[in-house]
Formats: structure tokens, C-alpha cells, sequence
């Protein structure tokens, strides 16, 4: 017997294995961050005093991240609307944009990361410099695991749409979800660790 | 489907063609069958208990007989740990923190889930295998190497970890080399236990044979959906935590550590401000969603259990589905009743203490309906049933002691006493590991085609149920008394329990003793793989699907395409043939 | 999602670029109202609030949330109710603790 | 029947209002297992296979246990609205004022408890981390005036019978919990804060601190010992401390 649903949905569930395999995933990824946003909370809330993040982090930067994260996201989502529409080309056009668009944000992350290092501010430093680092580095990871997993669907994983074209589309739509993901958490990480 | 030549035949026919396709460490060691996965976690979990329990064997000579050095492998134990054989308490506190450890995610969760769980789940619900294989193999890998790490700590720079199974900050934030290697370790637990419960739950959902609606679900198979849950979202906080811990650790900063602390008489240096009851906030949401995945498993053998042994449904099976779900709901909001002696205002414990006893409706329902069922039954005591049935009273000891520790007021008095350790024991050991051991006395003749001998598995089962109560009741007395637990010396210092300490001795003897009774059922396992009794693919005459493939299964498990036409325990249905009606029976 | 034609998909990609536009032009809110000094409660309920709508659009076109199934919403729905546990009750013990 | 659960001596006034509700509860579990035991043991030998080989498909119809779960519930909610939740408010908000009570400050740190007296003044002496020496334990600036009728002791806890005590709770190091069963006090000390525990002794006689939360290697020996005593037996014995400690 072979394992049912890996492509074709589920008529009382309207779901595929995978659909719900990432969704699930992605709620105890809520969790996760969920741990570190109470955890700053109670801190923040404890703490005699806090920081003003604008003071010691650069807006300027992370705004253009928040930008280039954002663009990733769209480019994401054209890539899987291309698939749809059956245009490989233009799927691996946006793929790559997408992957580019991560590694930017990489490299500006690595920047900002190695200017605070150069002014000597180490997570040691404030529990705020210790959550900042450790939540932006925590979601870096996850900007690592998405570029690695794209990357893989843009090269030699894209040999499968040429057997699998379903399961294929189906898989980039889970890339998709995750790498979304991945950017809505950076959309709270922005105001809350920058801004506020 | 009793067939049995043409089964036999096909599964001949099947096993030889996959002799093709695999080689032997594909089939053995990185198989994804869920089958040869589920018996590789069991096993493995086993042999963790025994390590667990083994390490406590110690435990209870320091406490019995402080001081004196501990017979037999007091030498072995290296100068480090027990100069001339004699525990020292640095090394009392590891063992006791890795006991707790590893009883808990090393032994009875990888048993209860990834074995019983990754074994019969599929095959209840009559589907091929879990929804992703691959990802299966990856979460007992992981597994695996948390094991080995937890293992491993123990050869770390000032041993393994020793700050409690709780590793309460900042007490594990200054705490030896071993307690970087417990976080490291358990981050490779959280990844195993959150990929098995994706895999779990999209099987449950997405797989289910045709017919197989959630009311006709086996309880096993709710219990395991439920605890699914309950592993997926209270474990990443704690992920997180340990993030945050290591963080304290390795890169100096404070998320834990108050500023103004003077550790030996020197002020330490680090930013401050933290927090140190964040930790435990963090620890306990998972950990009290933990201690009930500890038990649903388990109830949901013994419900799988008496319903086959006492030859009829089980009684009020939906009100015992719903009071798990709503178990399992509640158990993410009770978690600071660990915490009352912290410094909890009126409102907040009240509410907590609320919660905590609306949770405990729910697990009365269920423990009642399980009495119930067996009103009117027909009760065969098979080895199996000898368990599930003992499961009952001992959950319901356990149970009842924690409404005690669940109202603030008298939590004052035996907060981290032995009551507490008798308390939880109660649940997990004469409960969840005796249920465990009815599992694998059930299922084993699934697993390999053999039944275990049914002498042994009596002895096994009168040994340990003596003895385990020998060890676990006195800790009510003794709690009660005031007796602290964590206590390297028994608590020999403490005037107002001079007079229950004669129990410690009393208690230790019962330990060993229940040790040497397991020898029974070692043997047993051993020798029934080999030479047990051939079965037939239905020995217990059970109605779920999992008896109506071959014993054991063939890779892909079903040879016809199972379907379910009735609800789980269709036992002596009046008018039936037989006493059972399978699930997958033509109407 | 196979049922999805063409056409539906070309509409798609419009609300795409529509979602993208708004996105941006709420990144450029929060950080002008940050630079605006108001109240510090004011200031992190409103960057919030924002980020929260940013999100939700993330969440609903790009994630496809807004035409889901309904175990997903199930599972997020709870996932939601014990973030919010997971959230508020830690700060509500620490804010209701005797030794302060 | 507190002493029948063999509970420790009642030394406090509120020790018996937790008792009490040990004592409910326990009644409580006692009848429901005795309950279901008997009905969990006439199951086992009325419907053995052998006495009733066939079993009955529909098995118990009434719900008469549904009542009985709504019995339970309804005892469990007396318990916590009735009890529970009033006497833990007494016990953290209810604090008795400072000026009729004896009020020192207790200071743990590995492994052993540091009493701190504040003295006929009541107001206790400035502390510092910078101050801390080995003779120095809580760092107490003997410099500030309000330190010189200070007294600090290690291990050793005097207080007068049947007066309220209140004790400042706080922790150079870990965290450790002040716990003296016969007095039914236990409370976590955590790093960083500064937590009030009260309670009226009513017994004299000598009992103990057991620190009751791991806190390292020591933690089993982080015993302190606790006095109570008449109002003049306190007063000689802090004279005669502080004289002792002075004069050297
Ligand atoms: C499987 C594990 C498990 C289970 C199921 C439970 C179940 C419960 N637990 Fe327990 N608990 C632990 C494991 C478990 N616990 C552990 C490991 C700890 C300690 C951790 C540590 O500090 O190291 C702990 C500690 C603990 C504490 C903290 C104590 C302290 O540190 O001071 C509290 C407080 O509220 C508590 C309460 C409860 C309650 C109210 C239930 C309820 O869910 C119980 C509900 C059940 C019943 C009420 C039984 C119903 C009985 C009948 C219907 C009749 C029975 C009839 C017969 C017996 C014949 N538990
Ligand atoms: C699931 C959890 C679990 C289980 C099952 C157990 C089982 C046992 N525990 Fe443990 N215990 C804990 C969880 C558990 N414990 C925790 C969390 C703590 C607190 C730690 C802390 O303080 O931080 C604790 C603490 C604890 C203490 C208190 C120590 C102290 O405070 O100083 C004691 C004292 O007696 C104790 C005793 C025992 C005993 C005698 C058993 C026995 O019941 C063990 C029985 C075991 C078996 C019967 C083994 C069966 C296996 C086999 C026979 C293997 C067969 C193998 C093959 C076939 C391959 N435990
Ligand atoms: Cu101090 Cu234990
Ligand atoms: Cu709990």
C-alpha cells in the first residue's frame, strides 16, 4: 500500500499531508517565538530600566530589511503563482529573486551584527542586547534553513516538476508558507526590538 | 481475512521482494517502516528505564545507608563520585536529576509515543504507514542523539547535570559543565518529540481508513492525538528556554540572573536584571503538559486493554473522548501550581488553583468510566489485563494525592516533600509504567508472532505491583511528616522526621526488589522473541484493525485495504456470532 | 489548491501586489510614527497594532488564510489561545507576586 | 485527625487552618477510594469470567455516576472558594503591622541562613554586596547609625512567643525556601527579590529551618535552628547575643 494524500487532498479534511505537516510545524514555531516575545515581555516589564532600541540598534537598516523581507515574501508567493500558471521560467526567476532578496537580508543582518561587536556591544552587554541577539540570531537561522530549502527547490529539486508537477507545486506552496512565516515574525521583531 | 494460507502466502511473497529492494541497514537500522521504527524506540526506551531506575537503585543505598559505601559497584564509580564507594552528594544530586530525566524524556515519552505510538497508531487506524516516514526515521535519530548526549554528560567536567530535572535557575546558570550538555541534549529531544507530533497528527487526520470516523476511533489512538498536541505546542517554550539558558551559560548574559548576586562570597559579574522565575514559567508550561503526556498514553492502553478483556464497549466512550480533549486543553493552564511557594498573590493562585482542580474532573470521568466498564463484564485475567486493571487504583492513588498539592494552602506543608515525589510516582510509575508494561504484554504478539510466557508475566506482575507500592507508599508518611525530598542523606539531619526515617530502608529494600522481579520480565522478552509461543494474527480476539493483518505486519502492513464499518470494542454484541466484532467486518 | 484556474490565479497575483504595496506603505508608518515622540504606551500599542495588520495580510493572501480549511484554523485558533497563556499569565504572576 | 495523618506539631496559629484542609481533602480522597475500591473489587470477582461468561454489551445504564462527578466537583469548588482561596489571602496579604511584630530579615545564601535583627530602633542597618566579608556574611554597614543595635546571626532563629513575626525573605545566590514544618511556613526565596512571610508562633520549644528547594551540593545540611521563646527569655537572649558580639 502506498501512503495516501502525499499530493491529492482529502475529500473530508480538503487537505494534503503536507498542507497540514507545515502548518503544524509552523504553530509550534508560534510557540517558539511565542516563548522569547513572553520572555522579553516579562523582562522588559521587570527591568528598571530599558534601552530605547533606536538608540542602539539602526532603524535605518532594519527598515531596508523589513523592505527586502517583504519583497522576498512577494516574489515567494509569484514564484508558486507561476507554477500555477505552468511558467517554469518565470518561477525560477522568482525563486532566485527570493533567494537573493534572503541573502541580502543576511548580509546586512551580518553588518549590523559586526558593527555592534566592533562597539564592543556583546549579548553580555544588557538583557537587551542578550534578547536582541538572541531572537534576530534564532530567526537568522530560520532566514538559513529557507534560503537552504529554496535554493534546493531551485536547483536540483526543480527536476521534479518535470515528474511530479503537482507534488511539486505543492512543495514550493510549504516552502512558500514557511518562508512567510518567516517573514511575519520579523514584521513584529522590527517595531518591538528597534522601534520601541 | 482468517484466510490464513493466502496471507501467509502474500506476506511471503511481499517480504521476499522487499528482501530485494533493502539492504540490511535499511531495513534494521535506517528503516522507515513505522513498525521497525516504533520496536527500535521501545527497545532503546527500555533500555533507558533500566538506566534510569538503575541510577536510583544507588540513590536509595545513600538514602537507606548514608555514609556507608554502596556494595557490589561502589568501586566503579571513580573517586570523582564516590571516593572508596561512598556517594558524594555532588554526585547524589546528578543522579537525581538524570533519574528525572531520563525516566521522564529518555524513558516512559519515547516508550509511550515513538513506541507504542509509531507502532500502533498506523496500524489502528489502518493505514500503510505514518504520513512521513522519512521524518519518522529523523525524529528517532534525534532522539537517539539527545540519548547519547544525556548519556555521555556523565563523563563531562564535574559530571552530569545536577541541578534537579527542573534546572532551576540561577542554581543551573552557575552550575557544572553537564548542565550545557542537559540543554544541549534535551534541544535534541524537543526537535525528536515536535517532528514525531507533525507526524502523529497528520497520520491521525489525514490517514484514517475509510469508514474510520472519530467516534469510532480506538481511545489509543485519541489519547495518542491528544498528546500529539500537547507535545507540539508546550515544548517549543521550553526550546526557547533552553535557548535562553545557554545564552546564560555561554555568552554571559543575565535572562536568569538578578543583578546583585554573590555566589561564594564574590559578586558576580554580569549585566543583571533578569529573571528567575522566567525559567520556571517556561519549564512548567511544558512540563505540566508533559506530565499528561506521560499519563494519556497510557490510559489509552488500559482503556484498549480492559475493553478487550472484559469482552465488552467500554462505557461512555464519547464522554471519555471529550473529558481527554478537554484534559488535554486544560492542562496548557495549570502550570503555576508547581510554583505557589514562589510568591503568588491571592488572585493569581486562586487562579491557578481553579484551573487545577477543573483538571481534575476530567481525569475522574475518565477513571470512573474504566470502573464502570467493568460492571457487567466478563473479566479474563490475562497478564495483560493483570496490569491495565492494577493501572487503575495506582492512577487513582496518584490522582487523589495531587488534590492535596493543588490548593496553595496545603501545598505550604508538603511542597517538595516526599509527598510530592509520592504523588507523582503514583501516576508515573505503578500507573503509566505498569499500563506500559500491560502494552507490551498486549501488543508483543503483534510485533513478533509470538506470545510472551504467561507465568513469567504473572510473577512480573506480582513482584512488581508489591513492591512498587513498597516503595511508593511510605513517601506518603513520610511527606506528611515533613520529610524534604532531594535530600542526600535521607533526611537523617532533621529532627520532626526522626520518626519516619525507618522507612527509608524499608523503602530501598522494595526498590531492589522490584528491580529483581524485572529480571523476570527481561528474560521473558528475550526468550519469547525466539522462542515464544506462535500466535495467530488475532490472539486476544480483538475487534480494532490492528488484528486483522498478519502478526508481524508486512511493510506496508495491510494486505487487503482495511475499511471500518462499526465503532472500536464491538464485544459480545447481542446476536453476534462471536464475542467480538471486528472492526473491519462486512456488515 | 488544484482546483484553482488560471484566471483565479492572475486575480491572486493582483491582491499579491495590491497586499505588497500596503505592506510597504506601513513599514513606512511605524517607523515615521517612531520618530514622532509620543507616550511610550502609545507609541507600543500603536506599532503594534500595525504590525499586527501587517501580519494579518502576510498570514491571509500570501499564507492563503483567508480561504483555508477548517482543521488549519482549528489548529491555529488553539495555537493562538495558548500564546495568549503564554503571554499574558507569566506577566500576570510576576505582576501579582508578593516580593516586590 | 491531624495527628492520625501524622502531620508535625502545630507551633502556629494559622497551622491548623492548614491542617484542616489537609485533613478535608484527605477525608474527601479517603471515601472516594474506599468508594471505588469496593466497587472496582466486587467488579473483579462478581464478573470473572468464570462467574459471568458472557458479558453484557450495554453494561451499567444509569448515569448515577454523572451525579456523582457533579458531587465531586461541587465538594472540590467549597474546598477552594471556602477554604483554599480565603486562607492563602490571609497568609500573603494579611500582614500584621510591623510595629506590634517582631520583624527581622532572613538572608540565604549556600547553604546556611543569616538572621538579621534590627533592633529596639526597628529599623534595619544600610546592607552592600561591597561590604560582604567572610566575617561580614549580609554585608551589613556597621558604619550606619541605624546598624549599631543591629544583630545577626547565623543559623540561629530567636523570637518571642505568640507575637506576629514577619520575616523579609531574600537570597544573596540561589534560590533556597525557608520552610519550618511545625510552624507550616515554607516559602521559595528568590534572587532578587525581597518576599514577606508572616506568622504567629504559639508553641515554645526549639525546631528547624530545612531548606525545602535544591540549591546545590549542600543543600541537604542548609539547616538553620529556630527558637521560640517567652517575651523574656528573647529579650536576655538578644542582650546576652548582642553583648557577646559586641564585646569581642
Ligand atoms: C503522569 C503524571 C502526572 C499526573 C497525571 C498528575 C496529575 C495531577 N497532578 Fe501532578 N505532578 C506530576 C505528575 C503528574 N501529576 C509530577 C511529575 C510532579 C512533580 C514535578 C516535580 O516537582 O519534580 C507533579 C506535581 C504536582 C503538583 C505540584 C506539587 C508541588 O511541587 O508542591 C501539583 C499541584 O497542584 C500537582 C497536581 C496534580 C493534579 C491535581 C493532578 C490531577 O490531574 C489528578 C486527577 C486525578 C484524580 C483526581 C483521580 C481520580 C480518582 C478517583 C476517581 C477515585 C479513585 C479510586 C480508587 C483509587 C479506587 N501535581
Ligand atoms: C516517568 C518518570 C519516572 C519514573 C518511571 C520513575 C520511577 C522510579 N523512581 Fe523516580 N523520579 C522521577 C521520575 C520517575 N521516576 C522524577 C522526575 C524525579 C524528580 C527528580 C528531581 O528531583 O529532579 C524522581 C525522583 C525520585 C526519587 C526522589 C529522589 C530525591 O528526591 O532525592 C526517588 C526516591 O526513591 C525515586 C524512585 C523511583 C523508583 C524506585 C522508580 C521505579 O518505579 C522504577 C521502576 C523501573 C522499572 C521497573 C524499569 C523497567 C524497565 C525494564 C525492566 C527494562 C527492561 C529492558 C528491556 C526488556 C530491554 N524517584
Ligand atoms: Cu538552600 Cu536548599
Ligand atoms: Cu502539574
Amino acid at each position: 500500500m502506498e501512503i495516501p494524500y502525499t499530493v491529492e487532498t482529502r475529500a473530508d479534511t480538503g487537505l494534503n499531508n503536507v498542507k497540514l505537516g507545515i502548518w503544524l510545524f509552523l504553530a509550534s514555531e508560534v510557540m517558539l517565538f511565542g516563548g522569547l516575545f513572553s520572555s522579553y515581555v516579562l523582562l522588559r516589564v521587570g527591568a528598571m530600566e530599558w534601552p530605547a532600541g533606536s538608540e542602539i540598534l539602526s532603524v535605518p537598516l532594519a527598515t531596508f530589511n523589513t523592505i527586502v523581507l517583504i519583497g522576498s515574501s512577494v516574489t515567494m508567493v509569484m514564484a508558486w503563482a507561476s507554477l500555477k500558471l505552468k511558467d517554469l521560467p518565470k518561477y525560477k526567476l522568482y525563486m532566485g529573486a527570493t533567494v537573493v532578496l534572503a541573502l541580502v537580508f543576511l548580509a546586512v543582518k551580518a553588518y549590523e551584527y559586526g558593527d555592534k561587536f566592533s562597539h564592543d556591544l556583546y549579548p553580555s552587554e544588557s538583557t537587551f542586547l542578550g534578547i536582541y541577539f538572541l531572537i534576530t540570531g534564532l530567526h537568522g537561522l530560520h532566514i538559513v534553513g529557507g534560503i537552504i530549502v529554496n535554493s534546493f527547490l531551485l536547483l536540483p529539486g526543480v527536476k521534479m516538476w518535470h515528474t511530479a508537477p503537482e507534488r511539486f507545486t505543492n512543495r514550493v506552496e510549504a516552502a512558500g508558507l514557511y518562508w512567510h512565516f518567516v517573514d511575519l515574525v520579523w514584521i513584529f521583531l522590527f517595531p518591538v526590538l528597534y522601534l520601541l | 481475512m482468517d484466510n490464513v494460507a493466502t496471507v501467509e502466502h502474500a506476506r511471503a511473497e511481499h517480504e521476499a521482494e522487499h528482501e530485494h529492494e533493502l539492504g540490511f541497514w535499511q531495513k534494521y537500522v535506517f528503516s522507515q517502516d513505522h513498525k521497525v521504527i516504533g520496536i527500535w524506540y521501545a527497545i532503546t526506551a527500555l533500555l533507558f528505564l533500566l538506566f534510569g531506575f538503575s541510577l536510583m537503585m544507588m540513590m536509595r543505598w545513600q538514602i537507606a545507608y548514608p555514609g556507608q559505601p554502596i556494595p557490589f559497584i561502589g568501586g566503579w564509580l571513580g573517586d570523582a563520585n564516590a571516593p572508596g564507594g561512598i556517594m558524594l552528594p555532588e554526585f547524589y544530586n546528578q543522579l537525581g536529576a538524570m533519574h528525572g530525566t531520563i525516566m521522564v524524556f529518555l524513558g516512559v515519552v519515547p516508550l509511550a509515543v515513538g513506541g507504542f505510538g509509531n507502532f500502533v497508531v498506523p496500524l489502528q487506524i489502518g493505514a500503510p504507514d505514518m504520513a512521513f516516514p522519512r521524518l519518522n526515521m529523523a525524529s528517532y535519530w534525534a532522539y537517539f542523539v539527545g540519548g547519547i548526549i544525556m548519556l555521555a554528560s556523565f563523563f563531562a567536567p564535574g559530571g552530569a547535570a545536577n541541578s534537579g530535572w527542573t534546572s532551576y535557575t540561577p542554581l543551573s546558570v552557575i552550575a557544572t559543565q553537564g548542565q550545557t550538555w542537559w540543554l544541549i541534549g534535551m534541544t535534541f529531544l524537543i526537535t525528536s518529540s515536535l517532528l514525531g507530533s507533525i507526524n502523529f497528527i497528520v497520520t491521525i487526520v489525514q490517514l484514517r481508513a475509510p469508514g474510520l470516523t472519530w467516534m469510532r476511533l480506538p481511545f489509543f489512538v485519541w489519547a495518542q492525538l491528544v498528546t500529539a498536541f500537547l507535545l507540539l505546542l508546550a515544548f517549543p517554550p521550553l526550546e526557547a528556554a533552553a535557548f535562553l539558558q545557554l545564552m546564560d551559560r555561554l555568552a554571559g548574559t543575565s535572562f536568569f540572573l538578578p543583578s546583585g548576586l554573590v555566589v561564594s562570597g564574590q559578586a558576580l559579574e554580569v549585566s543583571g536584571g533578569g529573571s528567575p522565575l522566567l525559567w520556571q514559567h517556561l519549564f512548567w508550561f511544558l512540563a505540566h503538559p508533559e506530565v499528561y503526556v506521560l499519563i494519556l498514553p497510557a490510559m489509552g492502553i488500559v482503556a484498549e486493554v480492559i475493553a478487550n478483556n472484559t469482552r465488552k464497549p467500554l462505557w461512555g466512550y464519547r464522554v471519555m473522548v471529550y473529558s481527554l480533549v478537554f484534559l488535554g486543553f486544560m492542562s496548557f493552564i495549570v502550570w503555576a501550581h508547581h510554583m505557589f511557594m514562589t510568591g503568588m498573590g491571592t488572585l493569581i493562585s486562586a487562579f491557578f488553583q481553579t484551573t487545577t482542580m477543573i483538571i481534575s474532573i476530567p481525569s475522574i470521568i475518565i477513571l470512573s468510566a474504566l470502573f464502570i466498564s467493568l460492571y457487567g463484564a466478563s473479566i479474563r485475567f490475562t497478564t495483560p489485563m493483570l496490569f491495565a486493571l492494577a493501572f487503575l487504583p495506582m492512577f487513582g492513588i496518584g490522582g487523589l494525592t495531587g488534590l492535596p498539592l493543588g490548593l496553595a494552602v496545603a501545598d505550604i506543608h508538603l511542597h517538595d516533600t516526599y509527598y510530592v515525589i509520592g504523588h507523582f510516582h503514583y501516576v508515573v510509575a505503578p500507573g503509566t509504567l505498569l499500563a506500559l508494561f500491560a502494552g507490551i504484554y498486549y501488543w508483543f504478539p503483534k510485533a513478533t508472532g509470538r506470545k510472551m510466557n504467561d507465568l513469567l508475566g504473572k510473577i512480573h506482575f506480582w513482584g512488581s505491583f508489591i513492591f512498587i507500592n513498597g516503595v511508593f507508599m511510605p513517601m506518603f508518611i513520610q511527606g506528611l511528616a515533613g520529610m524534604n525530598r532531594r535530600m542526600y542523606e535521607g533526611g537523617r539531619a532533621y529532627q520532626h522526621v526522626q520518626d519516619v526515617l525507618q522507612w527509608n530502608s524499608f523503602m530501598s529494600w522494595s526498590a531492589w526488589g522490584l528491580g529483581l522481579f524485572q529480571i523476570f520480565f527481561i528474560i521473558n522478552f528475550f526468550m519469547s522473541i525466539w522462542r515464544g509461543e506462535k500466535t495467530t494474527n488475532n490472539p486476544w480476539e480483538a475487534t480494532t484493525l490492528e488484528w486483522e493483518t498478519p502478526s508481524p505486519p508486512p511493510h506496508g502492513n495491510f494486505v487487503t485495504p482495511p475499511e471500518a464499518n462499526r465503532g472500536p470494542y464491538e464485544y459480545s454484541v447481542p446476536g453476534a456470532p462471536s464475542d467480538f466484532t471486528p472492526q473491519g467486518q462486512r456488515l | 489548491m488544484s482546483v484553482d484556474s488560471a484566471e483565479d490565479i492572475r486575480k491572486h497575483v493582483k491582491i499579491y501586489i495590491t497586499v505588497f504595496a500596503a505592506l510597504m506603505v506601513l513599514t513606512i508608518v511605524t517607523v515615521g510614527v517612531s520618530y514622532i515622540n509620543v507616550a511610550v504606551p502609545l507609541a507600543i500599542t500603536m506599532a503594534l497594532i500595525i504590525a499586527t495588520i501587517k501580519g494579518s495580510l502576510v498570514a491571509s493572501y500570501f499564507m492563503h488564510l483567508v480561504s483555508e480549511k477548517s482543521p488549519i484554523y482549528w489548529t491555529l485558533i488553539l495555537t493562538a489561545v495558548f500564546f495568549a497563556a503564554l503571554m499574558f499569565l507569566p506577566l500576570l504572576t510576576m505582576l501579582d507576586g508578593i516580593g516586590r | 485527625m491531624w495527628e492520625l495523618l501524622g502531620l508535625p506539631p502545630q507551633a502556629s496559629a494559622h497551622a491548623a487552618d492548614v491542617d484542616q484542609l489537609i485533613v478535608l481533602l484527605h477525608w474527601m480522597m479517603a471515601i472516594l477510594f474506599v468508594g471505588w475500591g469496593a466497587f472496582f473489587l466486587y467488579t473483579l470477582v462478581r464478573f470473572r469470567q468464570s462467574a459471568n461468561p458472557k458479558a453484557d454489551y450495554a453494561g451499567v445504564k444509569s448515569h448515577n455516576s454523572s451525579y456523582l462527578d457533579v458531587v465531586l466537583a461541587l465538594v472540590e469548588a467549597v474546598l477552594l472558594i471556602g477554604f483554599a482561596i480565603p486562607a492563602w489571602a490571609t497568609r500573603v496579604d494579611a500582614l500584621p503591622a510591623e510595629g506590634e511584630s517582631t520583624v527581622v530579615r532572613v538572608v540565604a545564601k549556600q547553604f546556611e541562613w543569616h538572621i538579621h535583627y534590627p533592633g529596639p530602633d526597628g529599623i534595619f542597618g544600610r546592607t552592600a554586596i561591597d561590604l560582604i566579608t567572610p566575617t561580614n556574611a549580609i554585608g551589613l554597614d556597621r558604619s550606619d547609625p541605624a546598624a549599631a543595635d543591629d544583630l545577626t546571626t547565623i543559623n540561629q532563629f530567636n523570637m518571642p512567643v505568640d507575637k506576629p513575626v514577619i520575616v523579609h525573605l531574600s537570597t544573596q545566590d540561589v534560590i533556597h525556601s525557608f520552610a519550618i514544618a511545625e510552624l507550616r511556613v515554607k516559602q521559595d526565596v528568590i534572587p532578587g527579590q525581597d518576599i514577606p512571610v508572616w506568622f504567629v508562633p504559639t508553641l515554645t520549644g526549639n525546631f528547624e529551618i530545612n531548606c525545602s528547594q535544591l540549591c546545590g551540593l549542600g543543600h541537604y545540611r542548609m539547616r538553620g535552628f529556630v527558637s521560640i521563646q517567652t517575651e523574656s527569655e528573647f529579650q536576655d537572649w538578644f542582650a546576652e547575643e548582642m553583648a557577646f558580639q559586641t564585646g569581642n
